[in-house]
């Protein structure tokens, strides 16, 4: 099936002065062409460094030991993204170009000393041979597009003039400002308020429609995922623990460990009662075990309990 | 917020001993410590130290270069004891300067804490055993002398004494005023605070060195040497405690709105309290690491004023008086070795700042603390 | 932009103000003035001065007035560009100072351009490459120039001079060229003397400056807006200079400012080493013989400087940084 | 059973000239929760730190119901605050900045008692060491100091910080917020447990409403400033009257995947 994305088996070691960190240990998923594929997981379990490992933006004192991220344009020849040399002209031309990204930090991903127009513009001449009149004209485009009022005046002004939804959109709009073939999102909504989160988020899930370029979705919060994502893959401290439609994997969780992570969300449902915590749910087991990701019919990875395991299909 | 906690050999331990721990491992930090403390002990007890007194005389050396000590004499001979060769003296017909040779009959052993001349101690009880003296009635001028035979070895460390009090003391009283000054400002805020930030402004504005030797040079002339001494102090810490004040004063408002600190006025805690218990620790490292990097401009100060003549005034010995007697190329050509403090101001100034460097990447807390 | 501007004009003269109170006072401070010291002087030379004589002499210098009657006065004359009567020259300070100030300026602004010339690369190199060697041997060097007392420097310059290369390094102009009128022959000699004073006033301020770029920068490389411009395929040289180094410049800026006193300082030591003839030597001379309106004058003109220059600097740093303008 | 605890009316706070707080007037009743929700610039926590004097108000006044009669809070010099300290309490935000990095988890449990004038230290230990149980935390903590331990467990030590004193009233500010869902249900429990054993009145500021929902009786829900609409839980939740109550709601993705999120439109409803 058709997998633009497929991580293998990533590990990456962060060395510190207390020691070796192992911030991935052995992580492998697919992200499906034109599809959006949400990592869900809590702090520390390395959900966003396997975002920037996609981007290659791990710097030291972190590592990349082993794995591989095979990526297939739908142009060109596929290539690992994890093996490309540092001065690689197809570096330059995934970042921002066939990959590009948004980040958490609305209010810190913009330089505060340039224009919106300027830094938007700047994506276009980075990777394509136009001049600064066209790209000034499809930054102003793609501007308008992700929702920006008042364009003309709103070009020449300074990110610090833009409240942080206004920001993100600035965000979105030069990360699509390239027609990427992905598009990774870190955590693009948990500084917002509400209100303005479900605006961005309707906005990411419209854009996608529209472009149809496949999306990486990096969150904590299931409720986006659920909003949000066709694919999910779970992972804790390091490790991929299950993987699935987002139906499987919110409906009918199979590991312990989501099913906790989804009990213990609070809500009316369940106003009143105790919540459930991971440790309750999951008892004395071992739940960094993950589940065995089993490749289905179809082409897709799934993770399936042990005993589940259908015979005859080839395992990862 | 990783929900792990650190291994147990960090968990017990005092934020002072991560502190300490983080110090350790700046190695150049941890050299210059070490410096420091060795060359404070030596101008603690210089008397001892070095074999001469500042004024003691040797006619027989004028402007004369230094020695060096040796195990092997010229005829290749090893000799248990080490020993300098005395000088033999020739003028030049040229130039009509004095020029020393080693003479091989002149050996003069070096004997260890043994007696030589008499000093008062701290001016306090007389003694007269010294570090090193030199046998058979000789003399040892490590470093050399000056055009009046006075050994630059002795008066180095004398000057040490009061070149490297001159920082302390001055970076005491800096801290007095910028720490009171800035602590005002910061606490009180509104007019204190507008009055101190606007004479901070001012006095950042002068050019420092004009202006010192202005106040330096309306030191009276009869002023006693240790009047003079506090003088320049004062002087120097005059301009000095407004970077502290910034500092004190912005550490103040910030820790003001910390969680901590609300947390404990919520408790009930009294100002002083607050104050002493929850902000002064936490900024006390701030305020130390600010104190160490700016003992080098006190000693600067000191030097560059003495060496003008408007500072430290003969018969006081500092490295800036000592630097005084080069003053212009021919004596700097003709005796270079009078440069030689200059040498140990670089060194106390460069060990200075980098222990203050360390200081500083320790003094934060959470630097290692574990998370990211 | 433009009220920026005005309000920090305007806020300059309250602190000339405090300024020329300040330089007054200190200069007011030394025991006794230029009539008793000239007494001295009389009197070591046998001449008798009776108490009417000294009187006269007071009024004539108008000392015989208030201090605040003498402050205004002094104050006063100075801004309609009066300085005074120097006694120790028996002339006008205004005739005293202006050559010398301009030397001053002169040493001051190129030490400036040095110091930065030199500081921006190597800061940026020493940032960039963090724990190289190159960045080692650079951080090593800064440090070392850090501690060595601009005098010293220049004294260990007219050594190596003397004794390497046999000329004798002070001054700023060759002796032909001493007393001449300007002309462009002078003007080469005077820029082939030039850059040791430069080099020496500029170094100690290259070794903060060095030092503070890279401090800045490596606290910039790794804030999210130049991630975003990695991720966004910024190539590596452009990205440095076009993000992180814009900021890292700005606080770099405002120190600009708090560098003119120091090099003013510093010119003023290097002076008396070297034998320039600007304003340190100068000052010196005027301090020791109490020749008070000289000395002050001197002191208010370099305040006046660094002022200047600290407004100049924080109306460039308002240019560079719109967080600022906009506000 | 519905006895009032705490009386605010006509609050008002303005930080340099911009209002932080304008009007804000309710009741809350001993041993209930009530929640203040709102978008961030929305006022709570200028709300709930000025009921605790953290903050003092503009005008308006904060009646509170002590163990010795109703007193005006904003009234009251600091100093007479002082006492009153001991029967209302907060637990913060962040785990991180609210525990002095330089004291030890006993030192800053047991500091509330030394202040309150507990002199005897072996009474002052078995009450720190009762506290202790009562968080979950290990008795070998004592000793420890705050970076040896992860976000939730900082935030038990706040906790027991805040209910050393055996307080009545305990202000939560934003308290699990800053939490992984994992260990925010931890916390949540606890803070349902510990008001059940003590009977605990919390007042609780969130901006996460299904936090709110789960957790509070009541809830007021604030909007630049001003209380736009308060409520039992149920009715503002279930039936909210406001329209920007309504926004809020539209605008938290459920984790369903079959409920899709149809955030309202601000201009349409004219907020």
């Amino acid at each position: 099936m058709d997998n633009i994305l497929q991580v293998r088996d990533l590990a990456v070691d962060f060395t510190t002065d207390i020691g070796i960190t192992k911030a991935l240990n052995g992580v492998s998923f697919d992200v499906p062409r034109g599809q959006v594929t949400a990592i869900v997981g809590e702090s520390g379990s390395g959900k966003s460094v396997t975002a920037n490992c996609v981007m290659r933006l791990i710097q030291p004192p972190g590592r990349i030991v082993s794995g591989s991220i095979q990526f297939s344009p739908s142009q060109g020849s596929p290539f690992d993204i994890v093996s490309l040399a540092d001065k690689d002209p197809r570096l330059h031309e995934l970042r921002g170009g066939l990959i590009s990204m948004v980040f958490q930090e609305p209010m810190t991903a913009l330089s505060p000393v340039y224009t919106i127009g300027n830094q938007v513009a700047e994506a276009i001449l980075c990777h394509r041979d136009v001049g600064k009149a066209v790209a000034w004209q499809e930054a102003t485009e793609m501007l308008i597009r992700v929702g920006i009022e008042d364009i003309e005046r709103r070009m020449f002004m300074y990110p610090f003039e833009f409240s942080g939804g206004m920001r993100q959109r600035v965000v979105i709009a030069m990360a699509l400002v390239c027609n990427p073939e992905v598009l990774i999102c870190d955590e693009p909504t948990t500084a917002l308020d509400v209100t303005i989160q479900a605006e961005v988020l309707t906005l990411i899930r419209d854009l996608q429609h529209e472009l149809g370029n496949s999306v990486l979705f990096i969150t904590h919060d299931l409720g986006v995922v659920a909003q949000l994502a066709d694919y999910v893959v779970v992972m804790y401290q390091g490790r991929v623990l299950e993987i699935g439609t987002v139906r499987q994997v919110l409906k009918t969780p199979m590991h312990p460990y989501t099913q906790g992570l989804l009990q213990a969300i609070p809500g009316l449902a369940r106003a009143g009662e105790r919540l459930a915590t991971i440790e309750s749910v999951v008892g004395d087991a071992d739940i960094t075990t993950p589940y065995p990701l089993v490749k289905l019919a179809d082409g897709r990875q799934v993770s399936l309990p042990p005993q589940s395991t259908p015979g005859g299909q080839e395992s990862e | 917020m990783n929900d792990v906690s650190i291994d147990t050999g960090l968990a017990t331990a005092t934020p002072r001993q991560l502190a300490w721990q983080r110090f350790k491992r700046h190695r150049l930090a941890l050299a210059s410590g070490i410096f420091l403390l060795l060359i404070y002990t030596l101008a603690f007890v210089c008397e001892f130290i070095v074999p001469y007194k500042t004024d003691t005389r040797n006619v027989q050396a004028i402007n004369a270069p230094p020695m060096s000590v040796r195990f092997f004499d010229m005829e290749g001979n090893f000799h248990l004891r080490p020993f300098v060769y005395g000088y033999d003296m020739k003028v030049n017909d040229d130039t009509w300067m004095r020029e020393y040779t080693d003479n091989p009959d002149k050996l003069y052993p070096l004997r260890f804490f043994t007696r030589g001349e008499s000093y008062r101690f701290w001016g306090f009880f007389e003694f007269d055993h010294h570090l090193f003296v030199a046998g058979q009635g000789g003399y040892v001028h490590l470093f050399g002398t000056d055009q009046l035979g006075r050994d630059l070895f002795s008066r180095v460390f004398y000057g040490a004494r009061v070149s490297l009090s001159i920082g302390v003391v001055g970076v005491v009283m800096t801290l007095v005023l910028g720490v009171l000054f800035g602590g005002l400002a910061g606490y009180l805020g509104g007019l204190m605070d507008r009055a101190v930030q606007r004479m901070i402004e001012v006095l950042q504005s002068l050019p420092t060195l004009p202006l010192w030797m202005a106040l330096s040079a309306s030191l009276p002339v009869e002023w006693s040497s240790i009047r003079v001494y506090f003088g320049v102090t004062i002087i120097l810490s005059l301009f000095g405690w407004t970077t502290l004040a910034r500092q004190v004063r912005g550490r103040f408002l910030a820790l003001r709105e910390e969680e901590f600190v609300v947390a404990a006025r919520l408790i009930g805690a009294g100002k002083l309290r607050v104050i002493f218990r929850h902000m002064l620790p936490s900024f006390a490292s701030h305020i130390i690491t600010t104190a160490t990097l700016a003992v080098p401009g006190m000693i600067l100060g000191e030097t560059a004023l003495s060496f003008l003549g408007i500072g430290l005034r003969p018969p006081v010995v500092s490295w800036g008086v000592l630097m005084q007697q080069a003053q212009n190329y021919q004596v700097i050509v003709m005796t270079p070795w009078l440069l030689l403090p200059g040498l140990f101001v670089v060194l106390t100034v460069m060990a200075f700042n980098l222990m203050g460097d360390g200081l500083r990447d320790a003094a934060d807390p959470y630097s290692t603390g574990g998370q990211s | 932009m433009r009220s920026y501007v005005v309000t920090r004009v305007l806020g300059m003269f309250p602190t000339l103000a405090f300024i020329s109170l300040i330089v007054f006072i200190v200069i007011q401070l030394p025991p006794g003035d230029i009539v008793t010291s000239t007494l001295d002087r009389m009197q070591a030379q046998g001449v008798e001065v009776s108490a009417e004589q000294v009187q006269n002499l007071r009024a004539q210098y108008n000392l015989d007035e208030p201090m605040p009657i003498q402050y205004l006065r002094w104050a006063g004359g100075f801004i309609t560009g009066d300085m005074g009567y120097s006694y120790l020259f028996a002339r006008p300070v205004n005739e005293l100072v202006w050559e010398r100030l301009g030397f001053t300026l002169i040493i001051t602004i190129s030490a400036l351009l040095f110091t930065w010339v030199v500081a921006l690369p190597l800061g940026i190199y020493t940032a960039v490459r963090q724990y190289s060697i190159g960045d080692y041997v650079l951080t090593t060097i800064a440090l070392i120039g850090l501690a060595t007392p601009n005098f010293l420097l220049a004294l260990i310059l007219m050594y190596i001079g003397y004794e390497w290369f046999g000329i004798s390094i002070g001054g700023l102009f060759s002796p032909e060229f001493q007393e001449v009128p300007w002309t462009w022959a002078r003007l080469r000699d005077l820029l082939s003397h030039l850059w040791i004073p430069m080099v020496v006033v500029g170094l100690g301020g290259t070794a903060v400056t060095m030092r503070i770029l890279r401090a800045n920068l490596l606290d910039e490389l790794n804030k999210p807006y130049v991630v975003t411009a990695r991720a966004k395929g910024v190539r590596p040289i452009k990205l440095i200079l076009k993000y992180p180094l814009r900021i890292a410049i700005n606080p770099f800026i405002s120190t600009l400012g708090l560098l003119l006193p120091t090099l003013i300082s510093g010119e003023a030591i290097v002076s008396m080493v070297l034998n320039l003839p600007t304003t340190g030597p100068l000052l010196l001379q005027a301090l020791l013989s109490q020749d008070m309106y000289l000395a002050g004058s001197f002191l208010m003109l370099l305040a006046v400087l660094t002022v200047v220059g600290m407004l100049i600097s924080d109306l460039v740093l308002a240019w560079a940084d719109p967080r600022i303008r906009y506000e | 059973m519905s006895e009032v605890l705490l009386e605010v009316k006509n609050l008002c706070k303005s930080f340099e000239g911009v209002v932080a707080v304008e009007d804000v007037t309710f009741d809350l009743l001993r041993a209930e929760t009530l929640g203040i929700v709102g978008e961030s610039g929305s006022g709570k926590t200028t709300v709930a730190r000025c009921i605790l004097r953290a903050i003092d108000p503009d005008t308006g006044t904060v009646q509170f119901n002590s163990s010795n009669g109703w007193v005006y809070l904003t009234n009251l010099p600091h100093r007479e605050l002082v006492p009153l300290r001991r029967e209302m309490q907060m637990v913060f935000q962040d785990p991180f900045a609210s525990l002095n990095p330089r004291m030890t988890v006993r030192e800053i449990i047991e500091e509330p008692l030394i202040i309150h004038g507990e002199r005897s230290r072996s009474r002052r230990l078995d009450q720190v060491m009762d506290i202790l149980d009562r968080v979950q935390l290990e008795r070998d903590s004592l000793t420890r100091y705050p970076h040896a331990f992860s976000g939730g467990q900082r935030q038990r030590i706040g906790i027991a910080r805040a209910l050393v004193l055996r307080p009545s009233f305990i202000v939560c500010d934003e308290s699990v917020s800053a939490l992984d869902v994992s260990v925010q249900a931890q916390i949540i429990n606890l803070l349902e447990d510990l008001q059940r054993e003590l009977g605990l009145t919390y007042l609780f500021v969130a901006h996460d409403l299904s936090v709110v929902q789960h957790i509070c009786d009541r809830v007021l829900v604030m909007n630049r400033g001003r209380v736009v609409e308060s409520g039992t839980v149920t009715d503002v939740f279930e039936r909210p009257q406001e329209n920007y109550t309504k926004l809020l709601l539209s605008a938290i993705p459920s984790t369903d995947p079959d409920v899709p999120l149809q955030p309202l439109d601000r201009e349409q409803l004219g907020i």
